[in-house]
């Protein structure tokens, strides 16, 4: 099976192409969007993981490693899609449009966290693990039923095609032909689980027979793999195909989570396979003449002094609200709840 | 997207109607009124429902808005969150209550809390409808009553029509409602009795209890297929010279604790009904709404006439399980006679 | 897909060989035994639903036209094999040796009904779609652990499928390599939804592909074709090589269950494909010298007669019995539960 | 089978343990006493739990006793319920409470059922352990406190200790059982003290409360990570006056009835505690308990210091969910001066 799902890649280890197709399709302002934006979530993965040890920040979920398989595949979204990440995708999401500072708020145990600007349809990150991979389809279908060529964006971890949402979210979406596509990051482990133990298929790709949907698997370390074959994977959906299973084989670089010690359950050897995916552009761009220090210099501290800015508006942003404990809850409140929300206000003293 | 293709022409202005006839008629109407409203679920497309709930719809409204999903609750309910999410007002059928438990998660940790995670940004107003109960010698696993596990659930609204009326009236409420609303529908009444129900539309306010029956000397409180049991225990009572008061609660989240808490300073007495297993049922949520609200009016312990706290049992059993008039007379008699 | 996947059959609809390897290995007594038990079921079967029209049977789950695939299936077992049927898997409980009356109970709503002898390990019947299949890995699962050669298996419908329980038990089984087939009757509906509606693969057996295991499609209408293969699948579970996928083609001769109308939702054009799997197996013998008047007539009155008995056995059952609505719940009865039987059986005018 | 690899050599008779240790304990002993025990569940075998529950056990007890499983909830309990009826004993790690829910369906119906459905054929001796509640700063949905979800499912247990040393008994008592028993361990407590534990085996009964603390003037009833709260209560209602007792509840079901009754017979009042939503919370129960059993010995409406009917908050508002011992007090003087 695993032959019939090759990993496909368009640049090797060492930035040089192995898809001589996709010379023409790359240009300059391709290759510096996809740099900028992978330094630009690499620079607030960084400073999370920081201020989590200076308990400035809750618990947190690195992606350092996963940068060209989310920026790649966010930088194939238009601005009317929908997106349904996990808890370690704001990579994608930062991408996409949702702020840093409101990135920080989530990771400070704050609900605003949640709220991206309004033109972006970005879902409350999953956190039980696989759920939204059937919100995705519902929305797409949505998309569908009004005739629109929006379509969207579920992503995975590894971990979440052994649950039963990722089973009934593709079915659905293959049934009824819907503009979604499945977004998984391979990374090789589910907290503590290799992939050999949580699945005995080799590849992901392969689930898709099961649905009887196009399935690729692509090196989700090179991001113009990632950004051309989830470009392709859209077209086809808003063209009327339905969706597709994208496996991104990529790699977590760091912990599950700051609460989390790896070295329990895995060496390094692994890691040797992947090439870290910004050092791999920077290699493509010093090969292809694209490689400009003082444009590197520059974003380098336009991204810095950007991180900065955020977690100053993070640390400034008003304290939460005990209202809001009551407040989004329904629509309207109903009495017995208003009766708790008075009685509490109360004790606080307050009203 | 799909237009309606007929229009119906209504000459009358109230029909005779079964429960499940008020509720096709509640979906019917809705699906004419609002483009968005989309029912989906198992069979309840070209089969019309394996209660015949939708009967009819599909050839009506088309397979875009009536919609045969496949075999999968946590995937209705799921791809319903997207919908609902994304402009539309799913109605998702889960065939039988017994069934809905592939789709708890779905239910338990984003119909119910999408709202309050993204501050009112994203919100579900969907329906879920769900036959539920015993007393029809279904097979095995097809009769639970377990509203409880909804009502703990902040963030959906749960309401139980026992008629005709109130069960259109509550359902196209719940289809307007701007929350998910679980819509538990007696399968014992479904065919039970007819009743005058509205041609056109109306709706029944959630959160509102019915007095279904006035009396003086204690209060019978029950939903769904339990308010006739609680009626007859009512007549059997009467004849005994007690005088019985009945709500049926019809909203099972937010209960209307007013209409309990009047009733039972009244009565000073209270038997709960339902068939739900008594540990962890309603009962209890109604046992302390008068606690907080009658303490000192109450002259003698609440009595509860429930299921057991036993798995439903098979159908030759069931009405062992069932509470009966006979045993709610027994509770009525024991209130008074503390 | 599909290709890869060819309907595998012994012999043809007319009843002649398509697979001559196979002319070895069937001998008299195992077309015999074939055909009794198809008879046999066909017999109760029909009964039953004559009896649910009488009144005295409760609503009930008819499996005519998958007698080959029951048959077949149960045949290839051994003894101390594990057995997770469905409600409409009682042709093969009742081949694998469950009891008639017992049954008959089941569906007459008596808990009684859901109880095999002794020395045959059958699980109750499974209600909710799908929740037996991880049952059956975790049976298999404990007699690897025990390191016997026992296996398990698990029936299910076209409809099954769709539920997460498929998907997880599946993904279970093949990661822990248990000994267990999933042995799947593709009646071409889950009540009144075709299975094109179901899914959007063609098949089922490459439902297999997404668990690295070995998938496999059998004319379900060929008691030689089931009966091999699923042998086949039960020597390699025992061999240590894991579970197998077996996709059954076959066809629901009638209704759902007796309060479902299938003229609601399927015409009758589909079933011309399927011929009848006694009569298939009656060419068989006619072709090949098998047929033997005497002899049908013969098993025709002894599984009449045998029926006859069980309907008897049934009607003769001593009614339910009120305790048993409590007794077991638990091995030993909490204080609350034994106040709630006690205050009923006095309600009773009993103890 | 693999075959216990180690042998402990125990000098001493008690140990100072948390409650996790506690819980790791009582799993290696019955581990090493009895061969039909298996561990198992996500990220508890090489990595020995996101807690460390396990630690260390796989590497004794080997990857055929101690298993890593898939991420998939329905998986682990539907193949333990396969495991179980084959003769196994599976102890089953559910990661958080609030992650149980794909799993719902396997435990309302078959973990609960089975020995019913088949008249006691097949049993299901397992344990589910799951560890809950709020206050910890976990990201969010990791904080749920559902326990009537459960409670209210007859045919399994639910213990949830507080103490290292109910934690050790309890677990052990509930790998015993010959029925499942969900063990719910109050994350809040996992570290928060040490006690001497007997290094050996013993239980705590199943179904018995503990009288934490005795007094004279209200009884307040908690359980997990809420006795502290209630000790905290009570320890500043003393300077007050007030004499509080307080039952740890320990088993929620079946709940241990005739202490309550007991207690509340001699205070005349009660306070309930606990995290989980107010609507249909077992505070609820307990109050039936109460009317039911106390009704006449009652001075005043029972008080709930509860979650309130809201999703658990993101943790920047946790504490504002969270009964506190102001509250409690708060509802200790509403009942004494009623
Ligand atoms: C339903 C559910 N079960 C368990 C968890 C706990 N959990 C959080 S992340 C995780 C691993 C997820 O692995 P994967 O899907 O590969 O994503 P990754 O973390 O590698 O990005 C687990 C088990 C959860 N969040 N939800
Ligand atoms: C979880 C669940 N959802 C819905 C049902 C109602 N139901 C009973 S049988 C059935 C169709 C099953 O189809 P399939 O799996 O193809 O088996 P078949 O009946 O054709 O043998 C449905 C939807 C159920 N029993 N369980
Ligand atoms: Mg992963
Ligand atoms: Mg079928």
């Amino acid at each position: 099976m695993e032959h019939n799902y090759p990993i496909k890649r368009i640049i090797d280890d060492k930035g040089f192409f192995v898809d001589a197709d996709y010379e023409e399709q790359i240009d300059e302002q391709l290759v510096k969007e996809l740099y900028y934006h992978m330094l630009r979530i690499r620079t607030f993965d960084r400073k999370a993981i920081n201020l989590q040890r200076q308990g400035r920040l809750g618990t947190y979920a690195p992606f350092e490693g996963q940068e060209a398989a989310q920026v790649g595949s966010a930088l194939a979204l238009n601005d009317n899609d929908w997106v349904f990440p996990t808890y370690r995708d704001h990579g994608a999401t930062l991408t996409f449009g949702k702020s840093m500072a409101t990135t920080f708020l989530y990771w400070n145990g704050r609900a605003e966290g949640c709220i991206a600007p309004a033109d972006r349809q970005i879902f409350p990150p999953a956190v039980p693990i696989a759920t939204q991979i059937p919100h995705a389809a519902g929305a797409a279908w949505a998309e569908k039923k009004r005739g629109t060529k929006n379509a969207a964006i579920a992503y995975f971890g590894d971990g979440a095609t052994s649950e039963g949402d990722f089973h009934e979210g593709l079915n659905f979406a293959s049934v009824f032909k819907v503009p979604v596509v499945f977004f998984n990051q391979n990374n090789g482990y589910a907290i503590s689980v290799p992939i050999e133990k949580q699945m005995n298929s080799k590849t992901i790709a392969q689930k898709s027979v099961a649905y009887g949907m196009p399935g690729i698997r692509i090196d989700g370390n090179d991001c113009f793999a990632v950004y051309f074959e989830t470009k392709k994977a859209f077209d086809n959906a808003r063209s009327g195909n339905g969706p597709t299973l994208i496996e991104a084989v990529t790699w977590r670089k760091g912990a599950h989570t700051t609460a989390d010690d790896p070295s329990k359950y895995r060496t390094e050897e692994r890691a040797k396979d992947f090439v870290d995916p910004l050092l791999r552009l920077e290699f493509f761009m010093k090969n292809y003449g694209y490689y400009d220090d003082a444009w590197i210099q520059a974003i380098n501290e336009k991204t810095t002094r950007e991180v900065e800015a955020a977690v100053e508006e993070m640390e400034k942003f008003p304290p939460p609200n005990v209202e809001d404990v009551f407040d989004h809850v329904y629509a309207e409140m109903p009495a017995q709840l208003a009766k708790q929300k008075e009685a509490y206000l109360a004790h606080l003293g307050r009203k | 997207m799909t237009q309606v293709k007929e229009s119906h022409q209504k000459s009358e202005t109230a029909k005779q109607m079964t429960l499940i006839q008020a509720i096709n008629d509640a979906m019917r109407l809705m699906l004419e009124e609002d483009d968005r409203t989309v029912i989906l679920g198992e069979d309840i497309g070209k089969n019309g429902g394996v209660f015949r709930a939708t009967d009819g719809l599909q050839e009506v409204f088309g397979e875009e808005r009536v919609v045969d999903t496949p075999l999968s609750e946590a995937g209705i309910i799921g791809t319903s969150v997207g919908l609902a999410v994304n402009g539309f007002r799913p109605v998702a059928e889960i065939q039988f209550l017994g069934f809905i438990y592939p789709a708890y998660e779905q239910i338990m940790t984003h119909v119910s809390r999408i709202r309050m995670r993204s501050m009112s940004r994203f919100t579900v107003p969907m329906v879920i409808r769900a036959p539920y109960g015993a007393g029809i010698r279904a097979p095995e696993i097809h009769s639970d009553s377990t509203e409880t596990l909804f009502t703990h659930m902040p963030g959906i609204k749960v309401v139980c029509p026992s008629s005709p009326y109130d069960a259109k009236g509550l359902l196209i409420a719940a289809m307007e409602d701007p929350d998910p609303v679980l819509v538990l529908e007696p399968m014992k009444n479904y065919r039970s009795k007819r009743e005058e129900v509205p041609v056109g539309k109306y709706t029944v306010e959630i959160g509102k209890g019915k007095l279904v029956r006035e009396g003086a000397d204690v209060t019978l409180i029950a939903w769904g297929a339990m308010v006739s049991i609680a009626e007859k225990a009512a007549e059997q009572a009467e004849k005994k010279g007690i005088s019985c008061e009945i709500i049926d609660l019809r909203t099972l989240y937010p209960i209307d604790s007013e209409m309990i808490a009047e009733s039972v300073k009244k009565t000073t007495r209270a038997v709960i009904i339902h068939e739900a297993h008594h540990t962890g049922g309603l009962g209890n949520d109604i046992i302390s709404i008068i606690n907080d609200t009658a303490f000192l009016y109450l002259r003698a312990p609440i009595e509860r006439i429930t299921g057991f706290d036993v798995p439903v049992p098979f159908f030759s059993l069931e009405e062992h399980y069932l509470p009966t008039p006979e045993r709610v007379v027994e509770g009525i008699e024991k209130v008074l006679h503390f």
